[in-house]
């Protein structure tokens, strides 16, 4: 087979395989030579990133299912295959872990010193595995991917992060790992309920869609789902590892963390709890946009009061993984499309603040805000790109937050105007706990002598934020490229979830469920 | 149709991003490696990688000021030659940017002017341009295009920001002369402009919050401009915040918007509203709620009560900021907003009465903090939150020309009262403060003469701009249905104090005996052309802005309701069919009254405000000792208003501090207790248990493989039992 | 004819005497024998049944295990020697590092 | 014929695995082992598997067993220097448990029969090759990477650290 028609027809699993490929080969590199290993790793993110560019271009807009679909039976005995697939949920989450993956690699140039053929060989299993969970349409699948998440994270915290890491990567690791095993416990009985009733053992998503489940099993699965993915996402009460997590990760693996593992978790939510589970997830609804609404208000509050700069925005993401949340169990096209964008935007912003701490932490070696103030006077040109970060955090028109923001709670208000309400106060008090670290940390007057040599970003820093900046401005501008290609996809969403949920309303007595009572009565159907 | 010039109106806020774009360049290669090797700090490498797309959101990236302004660079300190003598040759691209961003705004002007020219010959009715350049968000039934419109409203608002607009970036190129962070500053302006055009030329409700935000984060951005401040930064701080409050309202209203009419275009929802009146959908209590929450937006913005707060600290930033920012052009975006949803308001007669009642609360209120500031442009602020209170009294009158014929008589005094301000200010080296000046009328004749102009006007008196627009608005509170005899007696108080004020201020700065630091006094100096030119175009429109809308009784044609009738006439028309709605239009209104009232009440009012004079006069020129004495003897009085009624801290106390606390013990106590106590609890168990369990474990392999063994055999014993058992 | 149950209790009692040497001697070589001999128990077993039932797998069983039992008994050795060099003993009960 | 060879092979297998277990010296348990190996290589070949007993006889007796020689010789523990064996309670114990192994073991063996029946020539050359270059060729690869990794380890163990 040549190199263009692997490409042509293995391009999704080329996407998950290359980064492997890469970390294996990085394996035979000397130990010594960093600046190799360093440049290797780069290009074979950057190489993935334009490959997956061409998803885009091979994507088509007008469809709705899986595209460039690959299909091999992998146990066949117990119905389990390599399916993998992209449609217009997955495709932009899939693009920002391409897109994010190089920054970070180049952020690492001088963060990690020790051991930097490891922390590589790390991240480019980690890059294969997030892929993975982005592309995997078989729930085998989808699971060993999950997981195998969890590892390259664990070692990159423990290994290469602050002084508590230990404890920082125990815990995420277990937090993360208790909702997964519940979750795998769902997905088996899932796949016995299918053959219940079809008599066919299968682990294939799309089957599993066609699936009509009864209200009851429904509720238990998703509740096994909805603490596997809450506790990624993290959802209030389940995020504390988060704060620890970040603070204690290397600039690198918070990107990383902020960016697109907690993408897992709603994009979890979205593919596999609110789709397999309709009449489930429409039952939970009010509990988890309570949830979500506490973890916008919660976050932010928290966040306010933070000393450390990291830890701030770990709290910033709390309240705006709340915003996903909420946009998502709207169940609306507007709600679910600004919810999307949204994860993305979070995750240029979010990276990209992330990224920015590491800038000085690397220079001062402290997070400490108060270590700060009057920076904007010695660097610049990072003051710039904070500014620009921070204005995209707060969801300033014209920059990608906005956007998100907007259709989200725009989603919401017309299911819930009173959560949308609660909700959109989390926007003022974003301004305040961003604005407020910006000018202790930026303005004022230098009062701390070591600020005064401090070195403005170099070249290769502008270099690994500037795409971000340009994003954010992109998004912020003309969303239209991205919105267009979630159409099809969540229109069908939507379209199924009001199918399936107004069929067991129908085949149900009725008061089986509280969604009876809450959640159609009250509402039209929400579209 | 032909279009003519018209389809350029996408230039109108082009050209000022053009000129953000091409500053923000100069600002990053040119001004930031100059400024930071002034300071002697090292200029990375990497400069390659910046481009001007960076432009559109650009914060200056330059350090404001070199070391040797230090801590008093704070107030707008220009000390002449003084502190200066060491500095280098002015660089090339002060130069460029010194012509870029004046003319990229006047360019914008020409080309606004055009289009306004060219929409004035069509008939009044067609006089509705909307250019839409691109889809920008579009979700299953929503859809935002960035669209411009130009109809009779928005080519007011157009026009007055781009040409009081150009006239202050002109005079900023003389008063910022001095300033480090020249292009950082222009940046900063050029994208206000921008930002406030997009504002008042957008189609929809969603592309002019754009420029709402744009115009906050300008406000903040340039309020903060001397960010070493802490009290600029601060004060940037607080706008942007208690703007973003307001902004949650529009917001909510957005939303209450769309989901009613199914659009956030202006010309749909407004087409609309009778058509969604009738058949009920569009309930008077939807009504109110849309519109209360835009009136809070409007608030914030617009600094009424009770998010005021924000506008007399902004006077952080340099002055002539204050003049464009919080004066003339953003601070009116709350009027503007209400007055373009007029439709919407004239079906709630109760968010028209809030309107009405925190307009004329707001503009007395505002008005008698006034009294006693020293700082010269903290009375100015509260001027303007005064005068807008005065807009918003006229919007919930149903006079939505009214006010925006005010809107744009104040847009040219008080803007020249603040660059006026700002010339005395940039004449004595940065000083603010009333009590060190005084007698300087022989020092700036010119800024004296214009200032002077301008204070006439705003006290209202005949045949000054200010009069006409705020005789109108009293006339309007008095006559119009939704008004009322105690508002106009508010209104009519709050003008005489005013008058009283603004002398005050006059008398303080420009008459008497020099207070002046004798030090300060020797470099005392008339502007230079740039500052005294705008000065003087400023204090003519002062003067004729009004004649285009001499109301009919005083023999005037007024034009000005002429043109924006369009706008508001269908309006009424389809408001009429609210019940609460009838006759709300305020050009039929007088009708009903004998034009001897309407005389009467003017003349009434010119007497009040004749009366603030005279008080000004009478304690400020002739018994000068009088204002302390009466200080003393209502100390607590006294003490409440130059405290500004203690708002400030009221806030502080009972919103901040609550809400930091509550913050703090929810991390600690919420967070770090509750949560991580039952996840670390639960590790401590697990973690208890297995230091029992661990003790059978002996450490010797011999006794692993024994309990291996054991196991295997017990497991063979069991399966030997259920084969045994079935 | 041979029951096939003769195998099986021929592959018991060898397994059992493996079993024996494991836990009850001290010398690790010894032990390492035992494991062999209990890796022989179980591939009479795979083979005896592989043949009675016809199927290949067991004698495919039976060569994997072989090939266990080769990498086991190199690897055991090694360790053996590298445990030596540093112990002095090839006592098994001297070897009580596993708990700490 | 086949049950006299049958009792008499496993006999000698039986009696060698004993004295594997009960020597004191290393060497005498080797020698011993590869009497045990040779016996049930003999049974092997009486179940027709001729070349798992080829293997059998190769691999342990020739390549295993030499290796334990060998490292016997190496080591060379000297007499009083092998460890003491004594009867302890988890030891007892233990010979007891194995002893009931064999005894679950043998009645498990007897409850589940098989087709009494001639050998099928499962373990010959070419049934083994067949089924390990088809059905089992995977395992079969991975066979070579375990042997791989166990002579990388016994070199990197064995290696004298310097």
């Amino acid at each position: 087979m040549t190199g263009v028609a692997l490409l042509d027809q293995h391009l999704l699993s080329v996407l998950i395989g290359l980064p492997l490929i890469g970390a294996a080969l990085l394996l035979f590199f000397p130990r010594e030579g960093n600046g190799a290993i360093r440049n290797f790793t780069l290009l074979v993110t950057v190489v993935e990133f334009l490959l997956s560019l061409s998803v885009v271009a091979r994507f088509d807009v007008a469809a709705a299912g899986m595209q460039l679909v690959e299909r091999v039976p992998w146990i066949p005995q117990y119905g389990i295959s390599y399916i993998v697939g992209v449609d217009g949920i997955s495709l932009w989450i899939l693009m920002l872990t391409t897109f994010i993956m190089p920054i970070t690699i180049l952020s690492t140039w001088s963060a990690v010193a020790k051991n930097v053929k490891e922390f590589m060989v790390f991240m480019l299993v980690l890059e294969t595995a997030m892929v993975g969970v982005f592309l995997a349409t078989d729930l085998f699948l989808f699971y060993i991917f999950w997981e195998l998440v969890l590892i390259p994270m664990y070692f990159l915290i423990g290994v290469w992060g602050g002084e508590r890491r230990i404890y920082a990567a125990i815990k995420f690791f277990l937090y993360t790992f208790a909702g997964s095993v519940l979750m795998l416990v769902a997905i088996i009985a899932l796949y016995f309920h299918h053959h219940a009733v079809t008599g066919v053992y299968t682990m294939d998503l799309m089957k599993l869609y066609e699936l009509t489940i009864p209200v009851k099993l429904q509720l238990w699965l998703f509740a096994a789902f909805f603490l596997a993915f809450a506790f990624k996402v993290p959802m209030f009460p389940f995020h504390t590892w988060l704060p620890d997590a970040h603070v204690e990760a290397p600039t690198a693996g918070s990107v990383i963390l902020a960016a697109v593992l907690l993408k897992m978790g709603t994009y979890g939510f979205l593919r596999f709890a609110m789709a397999l589970f309709p009449v489930a997830a429409a039952d939970w609804t009010p509990l988890i946009a309570v949830l979500a609404v506490i973890g916008i208000i919660y976050g932010a509050l928290v966040a306010m009061v933070q000393k450390d700069v990291k830890k701030l925005v770990a709290y910033s993401s709390v309240s705006h993984l709340g915003f996903v949340m909420l946009g998502l169990f709207a169940f609306n096209l507007q709600g679910i499309e600004g919810a999307i964008l949204q994860m993305v935007n979070h995750g240029i912003s979010t990276g990209a603040l992330f990224l920015i701490v590491g800038i000085i932490y690397e220079r001062r070696h402290t997070r400490l805000i108060s270590e700060f103030g009057g920076l904007a006077k010695v660097v610049p040109l990072f003051c710039f790109c904070f500014m620009v970060v921070t204005l995209s955090s707060i969801g300033v028109p014209g920059t990608n937050g906005f956007v998100g923001e907007f259709l989200i709670l725009l989603g919401v208000f017309k299911v819930q105007k009173w959560f949308a309400v609660v909700a959109a106060t989390g926007v003022i008090f974003a301004a305040v706990y961003m604005l407020w670290m910006f000018q202790r940390v930026m303005y004022g007057k230098i009062t701390n002598e070591e600020n005064l040599r401090l070195a403005d970003m170099n070249g290769r820093e502008v270099a690994y934020m500037l795409p971000l900046l340009l994003f954010i401005l992109w998004i912020g501008v003309y969303p239209q490229p991205f919105l267009r290609r979630m159409d099809a996809s969540v229109n069908a969403f939507v379209t199924r979830f009001e199918a399936k949920k107004q069929a067991a309303l129908a085949g149900s007595p009725a008061g089986e469920t509280v969604l009876v009572r809450y959640f159609d009565v009250k509402k039209g159907g929400a579209r | 149709m032909v279009n003519g010039i018209l389809d350029y109106l996408w230039l109108v806020p082009a050209l000022p991003l053009l000129g953000v774009v091409l500053n923000g360049a100069i600002a990053l290669f040119a001004e930031r490696p100059f400024l930071l090797r002034e300071a002697g700090l090292p200029v990375p490498g990497g400069l390659g990688h910046g481009d001007a797309s960076h432009g559109p959101s650009a914060h200056g990236t330059s350090a404001p000021l070199s070391g040797q302004h230090g801590a008093s660079s704070a107030a707008d300190s220009h000390g002449h030659g003084d502190s200066h003598g060491g500095h280098h040759e002015t660089p090339a691209y002060r130069k460029l940017v010194a012509f870029l961003a004046p003319a990229v705004v006047g360019a914008s002007f020409v080309v606004a002017l055009l289009c306004v020219l060219s929409l004035a010959s069509r008939p009044a009715d067609g006089r509705t341009f909307v250019q839409i350049l691109f889809p920008w968000i579009q979700a299953g039934s929503l859809l935002v295009p960035a669209a411009l419109q130009l109809d009779a409203l928005s080519s007011v608002m157009a026009l007055v920001v781009t040409g009081v607009g150009f006239l202050i970036h002109v005079y900023s190129v003389g008063y910022m002369s001095h300033e480090r962070a020249f292009a950082r500053y222009f940046v900063c302006l050029n994208l206000f402009m921008f930002a406030m055009l997009t504002l008042v030329l957008a189609n929809n409700y969603l592309l002019m919050f754009v420029g709402w935000e744009g115009v906050g984060l300008c406000s903040y951005l340039l309020i903060g401009f001397w960010y070493e401040k802490q009290s600029a930064s601060d004060a940037g701080k607080k706008a942007f915040v208690v703007n973003r409050i307001g902004d949650f309202g529009v917001l909510l209203a957005m939303f209450l918007v769309f989901w009613t009419f199914g659009s956030l275009s202006f010309t749909e929802v407004f087409a609309k509203v009778p058509l969604l009146r009738e058949s009920g959908v569009l309930t008077t209590g939807l009504a109110t709620a849309i519109t209360l929450l835009l009136f809070l937006g409007a608030t914030g913005k617009s600094a009424q009560i009770p998010l005021y707060v924000w506008l007399p600290d902004a006077m952080e930033g340099p002055t002539p900021v204050s003049a464009l920012i919080h004066a003339a052009t953003m601070v009116t975006a709350g009027v503007y907003m209400v007055a373009r949803s007029s439709a919407l308001f004239l079906l709630a007669p109760d968010t028209m009465m809030v309107v009405a009642v925190i307009g004329a609360v707001t503009a007395i209120f505002s008005a008698t903090i006034g009294i006693c500031q020293t700082d010269i442009k903290r009375v100015l602020a509260y001027s303007t939150v005064s005068q807008l209170g005065y807009m918003f009294l006229a919007c919930g009158v149903g006079a939505f020309t009214a006010a925006i014929f005010h809107l744009m008589t104040h847009a040219f005094f008080k803007a020249l009262l603040f660059l006026g301000s700002g010339s005395v200010i940039h004449a004595l080296s940065g000083e603010q403060d009333m009590r060190k000046m005084g007698g300087l009328k022989k020092y700036v004749p010119v800024t004296f003469a214009t200032m002077f102009v301008a204070t006439l006007a705003i006290a209202g008196i005949p045949g000054l701009s200010g009069f006409f627009s705020k005789d109108e608005i009293l006339w309007q509170t008095f006559s119009s249905s939704h008004g009322s005899p105690v508002l106009w007696v508010v209104a009519a108080l709050a003008a005489g104090i005013t008058a009283f004020y603004m002398f005050r201020l006059v008398f303080l700065t420009f008459f008497g005996k020099s207070r002046m630091d004798p030090e300060v006094e020797k470099h005392a100096h008339e502007s230079p052309w740039t500052m005294t030119v705008p000065l003087s175009i400023l204090a003519i429109l002062s003067v004729a802005g009004g004649w285009i809308g001499i109301p009919a009784v005083l023999g005037g044609s007024n034009l000005f309701e002429h043109w924006l009738a369009p706008v508001f006439h269908p309006v009424a028309a389809a408001g009429a069919h609210g019940a609460a709605a009838a006759g709300a239009h305020g050009a039929s209104v007088p009708v009903h009254h004998p034009a001897a009232l309407e005389l009467g009440l003017m003349a009434l009012s010119v007497g009040i405000a004749l009366c603030g004079i005279g008080l000004a006069y009478f304690l400020y020129r002739v018994r000068t000792g009088k204002p302390a004495e009466i200080a003393k003897q209502w100390p607590t009085l006294y003490d409440v208003v130059y405290h500004k009624y203690y708002v400030d801290e009221f806030y502080e106390w009972a919103v901040i501090r609550r809400i930091v606390n509550v913050s703090t013990g929810l991390w600690q106590m919420f967070d770090a207790l509750f949560i991580d106590g039952i996840v670390n609890g639960v590790a401590d168990l697990v973690r208890s248990a297995g230091g029992r369990v661990r003790r059978l474990q002996g450490g010797v392999v011999g006794g692993y493989a024994f309990s291996l063994l054991a196991g295997a055999v017990l497991l063979v014993g069991y399966i030997l039992y259920r084969s045994v058992v079935q | 004819m041979i029951a096939p149950s003769a195998y099986l209790l021929l592959s018991a009692i060898l397994f059992g005497i493996g079993v024996v040497g494991v836990v009850a001697r001290k010398n690790i070589l010894i032990i390492l024998m035992s494991v062999e001999l209990m890796l022989n128990g179980v591939n009479v077993a795979f083979v005896a049944a592989g043949s009675y039932l016809g199927d290949t797998a067991g004698g495919v069983f039976a060569f994997m295990v072989m090939t266990v039992a080769a990498a086991e008994a190199a690897v055991g050795l090694a360790l053996l020697i590298a445990l030596y060099r540093l112990k002095e003993t090839i006592d098994i009960t001297e070897l009580k590092v596993l708990k700490w | 014929m086949e049950t006299v060879l049958f009792i008499l092979f496993g006999a000698i297998a039986v009696c060698g695995a004993i004295m594997v277990v009960t020597r004191k010296s290393p060497m005498a348990s080797a020698l011993y082992l590869i009497l045990t190996l040779f016996a049930v290589a003999a049974l092997f070949v009486l179940r027709q598997a001729h070349f798992l007993a080829a293997i059998q006889v190769i691999v342990y007796a020739g390549a295993v067993v030499v290796l334990f020689v060998f490292v016997i010789m190496l080591i060379n523990v000297p007499e009083d220097r092998l460890p003491v064996e004594r009867a302890t309670t988890t030891r007892v114990l233990g010979v007891i448990a194995a002893g009931f192994f064999v005894l679950e073991s043998a009645v498990l063996a007897r409850r589940y029969w098989m087709p009494k029946g001639p050998a099928a020539e499962v373990g010959t050359v070419e049934a083994v090759g067949r089924a390990l270059f088809t059905d089992y060729l995977l395992a079969f690869e991975i066979t070579s990477v375990l042997l791989l990794a166990a002579v990388i380890g016994a070199i990197a163990l064995a290696k004298r650290k310097t």
